[in-house]
């Protein structure tokens, strides 16, 4: 056997994914487009981002601090999705943008996508080098960096979504101290306590990889979504039948998840 | 109280990051730009590092090419600063973000998947049993496509509860942890520096 | 009663720098429950025949010696006076600073080096070099952290491989860290292992003891603070301890001065604020 | 094609990287554990270089701000002065230099280590903020904090033995169960990302929105 023992299920289970995906997408492109409710995060976003702007006052983003290349880098580029979304907010309601970056790699990826955003709302040249900035390669020297500028500038609305270590609730703290509404996200478990209880509006766990479609309520993106549901359906089916076996003394499925 | 220079620098720096929970000021400033500055700079020089012992020596002593590739690519990064060729830094991001994809995908669908669902079958005791019917209850919280109504509407709302509970749980563990590093902090300026404390 | 409900945040951070550097100073000394898991180790210790060879890692660094520093140095003050002989070692670049530390804050200070204890510094390669330390000690540490090789210290005579080892103590909060002494050290030569981690990580060495591979665990300061009243010189982390209560308490009586003004305005106008809460309730906002 | 190849790229890549961790030690497909290991190790590189684009990024902010005199101008100064001799210090004499270990253990790591403890001033306040009964919920949420904090500190056994015995319980059971929920769903999102990814239904990543 190729795969190895241990990891032949996950790795049937990953295939099974694949397709289930493939699927959905296709069932979307015959029509079929799925409804999802209502994530109000995110709706909440367009609110902060429109106060800032009555306000006057910049609006401040972040995609946590974890690099492209890392294991945990799926929220990265999850929170860059809806960067690219805030960043039209931005340009459409000429407010101004700060995005605080810790990692090199996604500061390059990140004016990318904000000077793209600038241009498909046909303001390039209101787009500056200042809205999007590498503060530090150090945890705690991007924390420094990012409160003192959060203070300094006053911005009026806080949203960080992607990856975050300790420092996160230093970012929420000091969001809270200049005002406006806060949307955080994440699906990193051990900030998640600190990011639902210190900001206004949080994105849990999955939520966050749902907001790339929710925003843009793209039918292929949508149906995806679906098919997440349709998976989980499949896991609670699994774990129910494979207790229930296992209380008749049957190992069947807990040897088959293992192998 | 202490007369080493080395012990006062790292006394003043720790006030001065300190003073910023209570008010933004210039010293804090002044550390604050300090420290973002060394940190900047040190990466710097440990990236400069890497890239010498990783790619640049192998290639040098032990003759193994290859090693041009990710040095090319790292070099296409720079087309952004030209107008008209930017988009060739598409490339060196692709691998990076075929990299990162690929360590997250498996990563995801072996650990956080399919390890946490053996783990949650299992019907030892009354606790192995609730473990599962909060897991499927906190799972279904997560459905999006359809809003589960009547007495089904009742789950998600048990899987909200194990929610909160787990977070005011992870919230209370966590204050020790920091409240340690805290005390640490007071020991180094009442013991080390000021040496009022033994 | 509503001005408890918005408390200067600066009063708050005085309140909380005075209840934690209060109890340092001077300690109170609220009772202190000695739990299994430190008794185990204590015992594990106490075991130690004078004479015997204990393997110190000392695999932190300075960002993470609030929490483990306490530990290293109570489990230090044990073997002193159990007449054991340490060879201290470190798989973190900052460790042998963080060794020559607690050796000098400890009875140890008394000692003859090289004799009683050596520190033998820092080896690169995480794993790797666990694992090379295992089979050849005197190879992966051919010299102290001074440089000086460390065939030449008494205490390094007849020592090859970890068998020659009777205790591997290691305090680590991250890697490499008792997980990697067990499948390199434990897997071959069975050495028993004592292992100091953050409070947080209890949970994910906890396999390793019901396994009998790790014999005993200290976690965070309450570890380090049971360990020290068991050796009978209660000292940073007992203090630490009082702090720790204290600023627990704090925070729970603040969240009651927020919380009861508004449970008596409750009652008057309760309506309102069920419609308000099943607002709230929505899904994704503010818990 | 200047679209298309950067997506095909990062699918083949990602694709090895996933079977490298799947396949068994066979001689068969050592080719792939060989790639997936040579990948990573140039995506390091490749990040390496990328810092370089950070720092300048950060210089040229700080520098224009210098010459621009703006009031903010000594901070700037300060953070490229440090910035530079560190570069400098690192690059010529590499890091034992004394003055560096001196920058980095007597202002870096103290400073770094004094960000990290403040958190404990902003989990009071954040505590005292937000832990606002408003509804069932949160309530929920500051009654488990309240007996999980008494449970942890020595106080709360002094109390009652109630609370070291209901912490331990929380945290096994209905702790374990909501992180593994949140866990199981998010490893699905990661999955289902992949594949729009992989489609190039999603290229954000690459500055483009369709």
């Amino acid at each position: 056997m190729l795969i190895e023992v241990g990891k032949q299920f996950s790795f049937a289970s990953l295939f099974l994914l694949f397709v289930l995906f493939i699927y959905c997408i296709r069932e979307a492109r015959r029509g079929k487009v799925p409804q999802i409710r209502k994530l109000a995060a995110l709706d909440a976003i367009e609110e902060a981002v429109g106060r800032a702007t009555e306000v006057g006052r910049p609006v401040h983003f972040s995609p946590g601090i974890i690099e492209l290349t890392h294991e945990r880098s799926a929220q990265t580029l999850a929170g860059l999705s809806v960067l690219s979304y805030v960043a039209k907010l931005c340009a459409r309601y000429d407010t101004d943008l700060v995005t605080t970056i810790m990692k090199p790699d996604v500061y390059v990826v990140a004016e990318e996508i904000v000077k793209q955003s600038f241009l498909e709302e046909g303001k390039p040249d209101r787009f500056s080098g200042e809205m999007v900035r590498f503060i530090g390669a150090e945890q705690f020297a991007y924390a420094a960096a990012a409160v003192g500028i959060m203070y300094r500038e006053q911005v009026a609305a806080n949203i960080m979504i992607g990856s975050w270590l300790a420092e996160a609730l230093l970012l929420t703290e000091a969001g809270a101290q200049t005002g406006g509404i806060q949307v955080t996200g994440s699906a990193t478990v051990a900030q998640l306590p600190f990011l639902v209880v210190a900001s206004d509006y949080c994105l849990i766990g999955e939520e966050i990889y749902a907001a790339s479609a929710y925003l843009s309520q793209n039918p292929v993106e949508l149906a995806v979504v679906r098919g997440q549901d349709l998976a989980k359906v499949a896991v609670i089916a699994l774990m129910c039948v494979g207790s229930v076996l296992l209380a008749f003394g049957s190992e069947a499925i807990l040897q088959l998840i293992t192998k | 109280m202490s007369l080493d220079f080395g012990i006062w620098v790292e006394g003043l720096v720790t006030i001065a990051m300190l003073s910023y929970v209570w008010k933004e000021n210039p010293f804090y400033r002044i550390a604050e730009h300090l420290y973002v500055g060394i940190s900047a700079g040190h990466a710097v020089v440990m990236a400069w590092g890497n890239i010498r012992d990783a790619a640049v020596k192998p290639m040098q002593e032990e003759g193994q090419l290859v090693w041009i590739i990710p040095i090319l690519l790292g070099v296409l990064l720079y087309s952004r600063y030209f107008k008209g060729i930017s988009w060739i830094a598409r490339y060196p991001v692709a691998v990076m973000v075929g990299i990162g994809t690929g360590v997250a995908v498996r990563g995801a669908i072996h650990g956080d998947f399919v390890q946490q669902i053996s783990a949650t079958i299992s019907v030892g005791s009354v606790n192995d049993i609730l473990l599962l019917v909060f897991v499927i209850a906190s799972l279904s919280y997560f459905f999006f496509s359809r809003e589960l109504k009547g007495p089904m509407g009742t789950v998600p709302q048990l899987g909200r509860t194990v929610l909160m509970v787990a977070f005011g749980a992870a919230f209370g563990t966590t204050v020790m942890g920091r409240m340690a590093l805290l005390i640490g902090r007071i020991q180094f300026v009442l013991g080390d520096w000021l040496g009022i404390m033994k | 009663m509503e001005r408890l409900q918005s408390i200067p945040k600066s009063w708050i951070y005085v309140i909380l720098l005075i209840v934690l550097a209060g109890p340092l100073l001077r300690p109170i000394g609220i009772p202190i429950p000695i739990s299994s898991d430190i008794r185990k180790s204590f015992e594990a210790v106490d075991s130690l025949a004078p004479g015997s060879v204990v393997v110190f890692g000392f695999d932190y660094s300075p960002g993470s010696a609030a929490e483990m520093e306490p530990q290293a140095m109570a489990i230090l003050e044990h073997l002193a006076e159990k007449q054991v002989k340490v060879i201290g070692i470190s798989f973190q670049a900052q460790g042998p600073e963080m060794a020559t530390k607690a050796f000098s804050a400890t009875s140890w200070a008394e000692k003859e080096y090289g004799v009683d204890y050596v520190n033998l510094g820092y080896r690169a390669g995480g794993q790797a070099a666990v694992a090379a330390f295992a089979t050849d000690i005197p190879g992966t540490f051919s010299t102290d952290y001074t440089g000086k090789p460390s065939s030449s210290f008494p205490i390094m005579q007849g020592i090859k491989t970890a068998a020659d080892i009777d205790m591997i103590i290691t305090i680590a909060p991250g890697q490499p860290g008792p997980e990697d002494y067990v499948r390199q050290v434990y897997g071959t030569y069975k050495t028993r292992i004592i292992a100091g981690v953050p409070a947080v990580a209890i949970t994910q060495v906890a396999p390793y003891v019901q396994a009998g591979q790790i014999e005993g665990i200290l976690g965070g300061l309450p570890g380090a603070a049971e360990y020290e009243i068991l050796v009978e010189k209660p000292g940073q982390a007992v203090a630490a301890m009082d702090a720790q209560s204290l600023a627990h308490l704090l925070i729970i009586v603040l969240i009651a001065f927020r919380n009861i003004p508004s449970f008596f305005k409750a009652k008057e106008a309760r309506a309102q604020s069920m419609s308000g809460s099943a607002q709230k309730a929505g899904r994704g906002g503010r818990s | 094609m200047k679209n298309s190849l950067p997506v095909a790229i990062m699918t083949v890549i990602a694709l090895i990287i996933i079977l490298d961790f799947f396949v068994a030690d066979a001689p068969s497909v050592q080719w792939i554990k060989q790639s997936g290991l040579v990948l990573r190790s140039w995506g390091i590189v490749i990040a390496a270089f990328a810092m370089g684009l950070g720092a300048v990024n950060l210089l040229r902010r700080h520098t224009v701000a210098i010459s621009r005199r703006e009031p903010e101008a000594l901070y700037s100064v300060v953070l490229v002065g440090s910035m530079v001799i560190i570069i400098i210090l690192g690059i010529a004499y590499g890091s034992d230099h004394p003055t560096y270990s001196f920058l980095f253990s007597n202002i870096l790591s103290p400073a770094s280590a004094t960000m990290y403890a403040s958190i404990a001033f902003y989990i009071v306040t954040a505590a005292y903020r937000s832990f606002h009964a408003r509804s069932f919920e949160s309530w929920v949420l500051l009654i488990t904090a309240v007996i999980v904090m008494l449970g942890k500190a020595p106080i709360g056994s002094v109390i009652s033995g109630f609370f070291p015995t209901a912490a331990d319980w929380i945290q096994a059971i209905p702790n374990t169960a909501g992180m593994r929920a949140i866990m199981m769903g998010a490893a699905l999102g990661v999955v289902s990302s992949a594949v729009k990814m992989f489609l190039g239904l999603d290229r954000t990543y690459l500055g483009l929105r369709d």
